[in-house]
């Protein structure tokens, strides 16, 4: 073929190498100048939304190393964290799915070895700003209220909303999202007591 | 003119059709149902009534003032005025007054003005009006209450009524809801839709309940334009009488309505509301009759016209059913407003002399 | 980190190679767009645009530094033909429309100088040295060379008369005052 | 251009040429990212870091790099650097990292960064090059911030709120609140909001150049 | 007989009444005639008198000038005033080279060409010379040179004649008083002209609501087998050419071609009876019916006035204006023009001079489109007149030109029924008009550009042979490096 | 197979690429001033954007999850997208000449259009499998073809409106869009899983 050509095409070759190489490099460093604050970060992330469903008092180890993996009802792979306390497992937390009502919900809920709730937070949910959003506890105090009750207290019947004979608040005007969210923490509770014994087995 | 070069060609008569007419045709045929409704609701939807009228027609005069156009002689038109109406229509009728107003807001500058007025906007102004706030005030715009016919011993006094347009404060107790949102409030947490729907004519969880009777009355929870659907109807028929609007759109939003309600309600009563169900809740008329067939944002041809009034109709189904609001009157009408330019431009008539695709029609046979 | 720069890097030296061999395969000629230009000029190369004529004037065009309006013989119709190929719009509404002219001699002042005969481009005048000398209407396309080189003034430049074939209805007043 | 004039390149990055309201381009994370006016403000500064470097290494690379495979080495500059600052702010800027999210990837596609390269770095020397980066992000700082506050205060009746966790706890006095919670004209913070405050900025630019005597500029039929 | 039914359409207030039941009369001689070289489509005819010269009733004045054009004759004996121009009876107002003539009062016909006894016995081409000689052109508003038409018969098989006795115009009246007067005439006419296009049918269509022009047509057609009358549904513009030929065939004529690709032949029932007159008779046209009406003249009429009288003359006739009129215009409300002044003579074309009162004509300002979609409805032409008008109002005559335009055949029924009262056939007449003169500038660069290139080349011979004469020696030096 | 129709739709029309998601904005105020442009720029992105989502699939499941390169992702995405756009180009031009003509002119403004590479980033953060990801690709670019053809018409009909000079161009163009979002919010709620 003609070897202009083919000269041409190993220039552009060339060009746009040595530019992948140059990058390749600056993004390598990058990456490792980085990567421990990121990694760092992603721990305190963790520990953070763990934080909020167990507290610190409950555990000298720390639940985001110490975690196993188990099946759900449903066959879904879900993390388990567990708090310890001298050796004891004194709660476990772990991520509980809802469907709101614009889609997934994502909560952290902790269960002490009672099978009290910890606490609850969203992760992340596409709730309507300004209605759904109340579940998170920067915009509302109504996630706080699951603290401490468990599947017997209340019963069963009343795991509702108000709006379905329940006990819980409904926010004015959207009553899907607090349903998705009271249903996804009884779920949460129900694989609790299913697996209870797994759960706090000491390894 | 007689003498020198004349200005202007023929043709030199003219019909008698206004626009103006047109529209004020359009507000008597509404009148009905008006009346029966502010009767319904009393004092309250009767001010938010007027003050949503008067916020279209004050911001129609400021946009055109600012515009530098006549603002009496357009004012004078009455497409203002049928705006305000039709979206006061739309409101929940004890709304407070600022609804009204940011209303007005929507429709008129935004919707319409902007656009450049009368005729050229895109989108049905009263309907963006109506989605706007549903979007942005969820909770004001759902709260629907029981009929509290004027002179009636719960019908709020004139202070009172003050209070809930002008203060805001709603009393207890007298919100209700809507067929169409209770059958879909009970369908989310898995009550069937035979069930709900027969539980919502015998009021079970009710504050209040319509009979069978009060549900083909009108005398029942809504908006001014969806309670009396016997009244909207009477509107309607005299509109085609006056030839103000013709049978294609209103006749297949309501057809595709029935069929996709009934046949998809065949296959699964638990999951889908019968057809009828679908035509005779909700702004199903009012919308088949005096929204989807707003000249402006409707298309042109008849042909184009039943293929948007199909559209509003599969719609309308689509949302009440899939999506999360109950009614989608309103939204479907915008989407198939979106789409009315390209059923135009894909609905021309054949012209005369011509095959469809504009080429001369051939000769048949003839030397 | 070797193989992230390793990884990018052969995809780097790939995909250059590609739109090198690209490059070459799809190589474009050189662009058309003036010769077209040219073709829709008048060719009269009068001048009247300000370029040497009508080659230059489409160059000018093409590269977008002249005026779709620049071609007074060209007129209206030139002025929509090149805005619509170069897909910009003009606004002929305001400007002022030229009025189509033709050249009369005056047969007093013409004194056969054969002159105007070498200028036209469209052999619009007829007449031989030291006779007087006509100027075909319908071939004059009003550039107006001749009545420039005439030594006795005696070309004037005349509108066209509107006749009934050529009037039509003005356009209509807008309804919309903004 | 034989001496660089920089209070044109100034004038024209933050308001003249701007690149969301007179150019329109970068679109996306206007929209996106204009929830509030501290998103907006974090979105621009980090556009305009990427886009100041970009510029920067274009006009220094600009003769080696050829015409065929110029929007790929270009592209690839600003990738990279957009992995630059979507590492460093992963690492030291992580709560901002956190709300910007997705949209730190996309300033690579982001049309105004490209747009620049192509027709101001490809073309002028290194210092003028820097220079229209820098202004040209920070105009689309102040746009995407200005988009932002409209759409906060009409939408949630806030002005930069959560702005101490992007600019640091010292900018807690920037936190407003307009109107009272739950005013809010919820709309706003949703798409049409987006679309609907940019159209009224865009409107609003067009105000001011007609007070100041410069005429509406048609701009912004095409793109790139 | 069965009938087609056609698309769109209006009902407007017809106002027939008015002059209805006017029995046509003679207008009495005017003081001068205004006759013009141009009163039909095509080359203006070519004058033959001048100033002074004395000219006898249906004597020529003015030959036809090519194929298509129309001799006109002198309407009365007198004496040939001046040639000049003056305003011609078109909205412009332009000037227009006429022939005046001043009436001796005699009224004396000049030597007549002999009748043509059985016209069925002779050559089409005989039919079609008398008929160019007699200066005919159609009388139903296109003032097509009539033979030229008639000519068809040689290049098509015509197997129908439509008559069009619709006048679907508002106020118009003269079709109907001819045909209630003069129905044998009409029917004779339309027999000669089937022979000469060799047509074995005739069809007269005649709208329902002139009960008495389908009586008497029916009892005049009575005699002979191959004429059909249609009564045609009252619709306007059911007149329109085509759209008749679509009622009454069911044929449907493909744009850019003439009804007579299909066989059809269309022709007023005024032009019928011309013919009718010109071969029975001998006589050329030099007389038309004209109804004279409107709500602002005194006493609406109609009236066989000659080509060249002045409209004054007719409104004079007619007792002058009851009211100030709003507006003057020659031809129906639909489709006539507005006049320049009164002082435009009556032409060959024109079928009435109405005097309208604002109310009658019921104009408005143009309000926005608010796209109610009538227009497109009622536009028998398949039209979509609301985007047609967008597109011109902005400028963008291709695009209206692209959504049919030229399809477009002005009939005003969108105008009339347009709630806004928006011009929309201003709109289309305009832009017909602007993309037509674009035409003609475009076939004027042309053919610059071609006289461009042809001096080019001569120069460049000149040159050549110049060079050629100063140094024949370096010629084939020339040729050599070449080889 | 239900799993994938709510899929679709859900990218399609409830979460659609322009309208709720803001991306490939520029060309949807920039191409869609006529229909025909806005379906021809629409059959190029969706073609783009499927072919690039398989092939940026693979990347990152074959490259860069098993060599922790997640940080290059931008990166090599983009310069997929490029040699995508490309490879699109030569294909084209190869195979089809018309349908060069119809869509050359818009390949080039594909590389920077956000939507290819969002629509990729969208596929890793939902760790869909391999056909699940090809069906969102397409049924996004669907959805974009859509509201862009949708957005084209609307421009025709503004384009003969009487729009005033302070909105006409871009502000009125937002302002539609604005709209235009407002309405396809009806389809909000509808559960795509
Ligand atoms: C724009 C908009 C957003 C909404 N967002 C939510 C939401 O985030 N959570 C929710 O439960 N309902 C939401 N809804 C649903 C309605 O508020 C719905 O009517 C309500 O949830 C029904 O419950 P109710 O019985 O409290 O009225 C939203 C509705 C609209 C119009
Ligand atoms: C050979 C021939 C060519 C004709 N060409 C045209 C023509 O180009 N345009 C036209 O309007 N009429 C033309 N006519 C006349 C038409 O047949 C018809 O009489 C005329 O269009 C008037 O019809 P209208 O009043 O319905 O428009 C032609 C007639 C003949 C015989
Ligand atoms: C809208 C429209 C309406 C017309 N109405 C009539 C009519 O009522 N009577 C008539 O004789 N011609 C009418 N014409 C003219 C006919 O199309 C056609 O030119 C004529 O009948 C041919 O006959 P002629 O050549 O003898 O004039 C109309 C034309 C148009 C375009
Ligand atoms: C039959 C008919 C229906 C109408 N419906 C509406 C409507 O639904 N919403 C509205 O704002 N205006 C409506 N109008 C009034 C008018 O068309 C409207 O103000 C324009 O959309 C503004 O340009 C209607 C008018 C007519 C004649
Ligand atoms: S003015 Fe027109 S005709 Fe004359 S040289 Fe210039 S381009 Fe050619
Ligand atoms: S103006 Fe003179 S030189 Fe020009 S075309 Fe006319 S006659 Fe020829
Ligand atoms: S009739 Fe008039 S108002 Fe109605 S669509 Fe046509 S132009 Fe518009
Ligand atoms: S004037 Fe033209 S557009 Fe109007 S109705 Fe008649 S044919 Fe149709
Ligand atoms: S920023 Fe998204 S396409 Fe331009």
């Amino acid at each position: 073929m003609n070897p202009l050509m083919k000269q041409g095409t190993l220039t552009h070759a060339a060009i746009l190498g040595v530019f992948c190489l140059g990058f390749g490099i600056f993004l390598g460093l990058t990456e490792l100048a980085t990567r421990d604050a990121i990694a760092a970060r992603a721990m305190e992330d963790r520990q953070n939304s763990l934080g909020q469903v167990i507290p610190a008092s409950l555990h000298d180890n720390n639940p985001v190393i110490d975690n196993l993996t188990m099946q759900d009802a449903e066959g879904q792979n879900i993390t388990i964290y567990r708090a310890r306390k001298a050796g004891q497992v004194t709660g476990v937390a772990y991520e509980i799915h809802g469907s709101g009502y614009a889609g997934h919900m994502k909560f952290m809920l902790g269960v002490d070895a009672e099978g009290r709730v910890l606490g609850v937070r969203a992760l992340s949910h596409k709730e309507t700003p300004g209605l759904g959003d109340k579940i998170e506890i920067k915009k509302g105090d109504w996630i706080l209220q699951f603290a401490g009750l468990s599947l017997g207290n209340p019963p069963a019947e009343k795991w509702k909303v108000k709006k379905d004979g329940g006990q819980f608040d409904q926010f004015t005007g959207a009553t899907i999202t607090p349903r998705g969210t009271v249903t996804a923490i009884r779920h949460g509770l129900e694989f609790f007591a299913a697996n209870q014994a797994q759960l706090l087995e000491v390894h | 003119m007689i003498g020198g070069e004349a200005t202007k060609s023929g043709p030199f008569a003219h019909s008698t059709n206004t626009v103006q007419q047109t529209m004020f045709t359009v507000i008597l045929a509404l009148s009905p149902a008006t009346l029966f409704n502010l009767y319904l609701f009393g004092w309250p939807s009767i001010f938010l009534f007027g003050v949503t009228i008067g916020a279209c027609v004050i911001a129609e005069a400021i946009c055109l003032a600012l515009a530098g156009r006549p603002v009496t002689h357009t004012l004078s038109d009455g497409s203002a005025i049928l705006t305000g109406w039709l979206l006061a229509m739309t409101l929940p009728p004890w709304a407070p007054w600022w609804i009204g107003v940011l209303g007005a807001v929507f429709a008129i500058p935004l919707a319409k003005q902007a656009f450049g007025g009368l005729g050229q906007n895109l989108f049905n102004p009263a309907m963006v009006a109506r989605v706007a706030l549903l979007v942005s005030f969820p909770v004001v715009m759902t709260a629907w209450i029981a009929p509290h016919p004027l002179f009636s011993a719960s019908a709020p006094g004139l202070a009172d009524s003050i209070a809930i347009t002008f203060g805001g404060q709603v009393p207890d107790g007298v919100t209700a809801a809507t067929a169409l949102g209770y059958v879909k409030t009970e369908l989310s947490r898995g009550i069937p839709v035979f069930q709900s729907l027969v539980e919502y004519g015998r009021g079970t969880n009710l504050t209040y309940t319509p009979d069978l009777m009060d549900l083909a009355t009108g005398y029942k929870p809504g908006s001014l334009g969806e309670t009396s659907a016997i009244l909207i109807l009477i509107g309607g028929l005299f509109l085609m009488r006056r030839r103000i609007i013709t049978w294609h759109i209103p006749v297949t939003v309501l057809g595709t309505l029935f069929l996709m309600g009934t046949l998809f309600n065949l296959l699964d009563p638990a999951r889908f509301a019968p057809g009828l169900f679908h035509v005779i809740s909700g702004a199903t008329f009012l919308g088949a009759f005096f929204i989807a067939t707003d000249y402006v944002t409707s298309p042109v041809s008849e042909k184009g016209q039943l293929i948007f009034g199909i559209g509003v109709g599969l719609l309308t189904w689509v949302i009440r059913t899939f999506a999360g609001y109950p009614e989608g009157m309103a939204f479907a009408v915008l989407l198939m407003n979106s789409l009315t330019p390209i059923i135009d431009q894909y609905t021309r008539p054949r012209l005369f002399g011509r095959t469809r695709k504009g080429e001369p029609l051939p000769l048949k046979g003839k030397a | 980190m070797l193989t992230a720069v390793g990884s990018l890097t052969a995809m780097g030296v790939a995909l250059g190679g590609m739109l090198g061999v690209a490059a070459r395969l799809l190589a474009v000629e050189e662009d058309p767009l003036e010769l077209e230009l040219q073709a829709m000029l008048p060719g009269s190369q009068c001048g009247q645009c300000g370029f040497v004529g009508c080659a230059q004037a489409a160059v000018a065009l093409a590269k977008g530094e002249a005026s779709v309006t620049l071609c007074p013989p060209g007129g209206k119709a030139v002025a929509e033909q090149l805005a619509k190929r170069l897909g910009v719009t003009v606004d002929l509404g305001d400007q002022a429309p030229r009025l189509p002219v033709y050249a009369v001699i005056d047969e007093e002042l013409c004194i056969g100088c054969t002159r105007c005969v070498k200028e036209c481009s469209v052999d619009g005048i007829i007449g031989a040295s030291k006779l007087m000398h006509t100027i075909v209407a319908e071939v004059c396309h009003g550039c107006s060379k001749c009545a420039q080189v005439c030594p006795t003034d005696a070309i004037r430049m005349v509108e066209i008369p509107l006749t009934l074939a050529a009037w039509h209805w003005p356009k209509p007043a807008s309804t919309h005052t903004h | 251009m034989a001496t660089t004039d920089y209070g044109r390149i100034i004038r024209d990055g933050l308001w003249d040429n701007n690149g969301v309201l007179a150019m329109l381009l970068g679109m996306c994370p206007t929209m996106a990212m204009t929830t509030s006016a501290t998103n907006g403000l974090g979105m621009g500064l980090a556009t305009a870091v990427v886009m100041a470097a970009s510029n920067f290494m274009v006009a220094a690379f600009r003769n080696y790099i050829t015409r065929e495979v110029r929007i790929p080495v270009y592209i690839l500059i600003v990738a990279a650097n957009v992995t630059f600052v979507d590492l460093t702010m992963n690492a030291w800027m992580h709560e901002l990292y956190k709300v910007l999210g997705l949209f730190i990837p996309l300033i690579v596609s982001n049309c105004l960064p490209l747009a620049r390269l192509e027709s101001f770095a490809s073309k002028e020397p290194i210092l003028p090059s820097l220079m229209d980066g820098i202004f040209m992000g920070l105009g689309f700082t102040f746009a995407l911030t200005l988009i932002g506050a409209g759409r906060e205060i009409l939408g949630s009746g806030t002005l930069f709120a959560d702005a101490s966790l992007l600019l640091g706890p010292a900018f807690k006095f920037m936190e407003l609140r307009i109107m009272p919670a739950d005013m809010g004209v919820l709309m706003m913070i949703l798409p049409p909001g987006g679309f609907l405050v940019t159209g009224l900025v865009v409107v609003g630019k067009r105000l001011l150049d007609i007070r100041a005597g410069k005429g509406i500029q048609m701009a912004g039929a095409h793109s790139v | 007989m069965k009938l087609f039914p056609i698309r769109g359409g209006i009902h407007p207030e017809y106002r027939k009444e008015l002059s209805g039941e006017r029995a046509i009369e003679a207008l009495p001689l005017p003081s001068r005639l205004y006759i013009p070289l141009q009163q039909h489509i095509g080359a203006p005819a070519e004058i033959l008198v001048s100033a002074g010269d004395l000219v006898k009733k249906g004597q020529v004045i003015a030959r036809r000038q090519g194929p298509i054009s129309a001799h006109h004759h002198a309407s009365t004996s007198g004496r040939v005033v001046e040639v000049t121009e003056i305003p011609a009876p078109h909205p412009s107002g332009l000037p227009q080279p006429t022939i005046v003539i001043e009436p001796d009062g005699k009224d004396e016909w000049a030597a007549l060409p002999e009748p043509i006894a059985d016209p069925f016995a002779v050559a089409p081409e005989v039919i079609e010379e008398r008929v160019a000689e007699s200066g005919i052109v159609g009388m139903g508003g296109a003032t097509f040179p009539a033979a030229v038409k008639l000519h068809l018969g040689i290049q098509y098989r015509i197997d129908t004649l439509l008559i069009n006795g619709a006048e679907c115009e508002p106020y118009l009246t003269c079709d109907d008083r001819l045909m209630r007067e003069h129905a044998e005439a009409i029917v004779d006419g339309a027999r000669i002209m089937a022979h000469t296009l060799g047509a074995p049918r005739i069809v007269v269509g005649i709208e329902e609501n002139k009960p008495q022009a389908l009586a008497a047509i029916t009892v005049a057609a009575n005699p002979f087998p191959n004429i059909e009358v249609a009564a045609l549904p009252v619709k306007y513009p059911m007149g329109s050419e085509r759209h008749l030929t679509l009622a009454i065939t069911g044929l449907e004529t493909p744009a850019r071609k003439l009804t007579a690709d299909l066989g059809v032949v269309v022709h007023n029932v005024a032009t019928a009876r011309a013919v009718h007159q010109a071969v029975r008779l001998g006589r050329p046209l030099i007389a038309r019916v004209v109804t004279v009406s409107g709500g602002a003249m005194r006493e609406p009429k109609n009236i066989e006035a000659p080509i060249g009288a002045r409209v004054s003359d007719l409104i004079d006739f007619c007792g002058g204006f009851s009211q100030r009129p709003e507006r003057i215009i020659q031809g129906g409300p639909m489709m006539g023009t507005p006049l320049p002044n009164l002082e435009v003579p009556v032409v060959k074309g024109t079928s009435g001079i109405l005097a309208l009162t604002a109310d009658e004509i019921n104009e408005r300002p143009a309000d926005p489109c608010i796209r109610c979609g009538a227009c497109v409805n009622i536009c028998a032409c398949g039209l979509t007149p609301v985007e047609l008008a967008a597109h011109i109002r902005h400028d963008d005559l291709e695009g209206a030109a692209k959504l049919g335009l030229s399809d477009c055949v002005s009939c005003g029924s969108c105008s009339w029924v347009c709630p806004s009262h928006i011009p929309l056939v201003h709109y289309f007449n305009y832009a017909k008009g602007a993309l037509n003169a674009r035409d003609r500038e475009q076939r004027k660069t042309e053919r610059t550009k071609t006289l461009v290139e042809a001096n080019a080349a001569r120069q460049e011979r000149l040159a050549a042979q110049r060079a050629a004469a100063r140094k024949p020696k370096a010629a084939p030096a020339a040729n050599e490096v070449q080889a | 197979m239900q799993e994938y129709i709510l899929l679709m739709v859900g990218a399609a029309l409830v979460n659609n690429v322009i309208l709720a998601r803001f991306l490939g904005l520029c060309s949807f105020m920039g191409v869609t001033t006529r229909i025909d442009t806005a379906i021809g720029m629409g059959l190029a992105t969706t073609f783009v954007i499927t072919v690039s989502s398989m092939a940026n699939w693979g990347v990152e499941h074959y490259l860069l999850v098993p060599y922790g390169l997640g940080y290059l992702r931008t990166v090599t995405f983009i310069l997929v997208i490029a040699s995508a756009v490309q490879f699109t180009e030569m294909t084209v031009r190869k195979v089809s000449p018309p349908l060069f003509q119809m869509l050359g002119i818009y390949l080039p403004l594909i590389t920077t259009n956000c939507a290819v590479l969002g629509v990729a980033l969208l596929l890793v953060e939902g760790k869909m499998t391999f056909i699940a990801a090809t069906l969102f690709a397409f049924a996004s670019s669907l959805g974009y073809s859509l509201v862009m053809v949708i957005f084209a018409g609307l421009r025709e009909r503004l384009a003969l409106a009487e729009v005033p000079r302070l909105f006409a161009g871009p502000p009125i163009g937002f302002i539609v869009a604005s709209l235009l979002a407002l309405a396809f919010l009806g389809f909000s709620g509808i559960s795509t899983t």
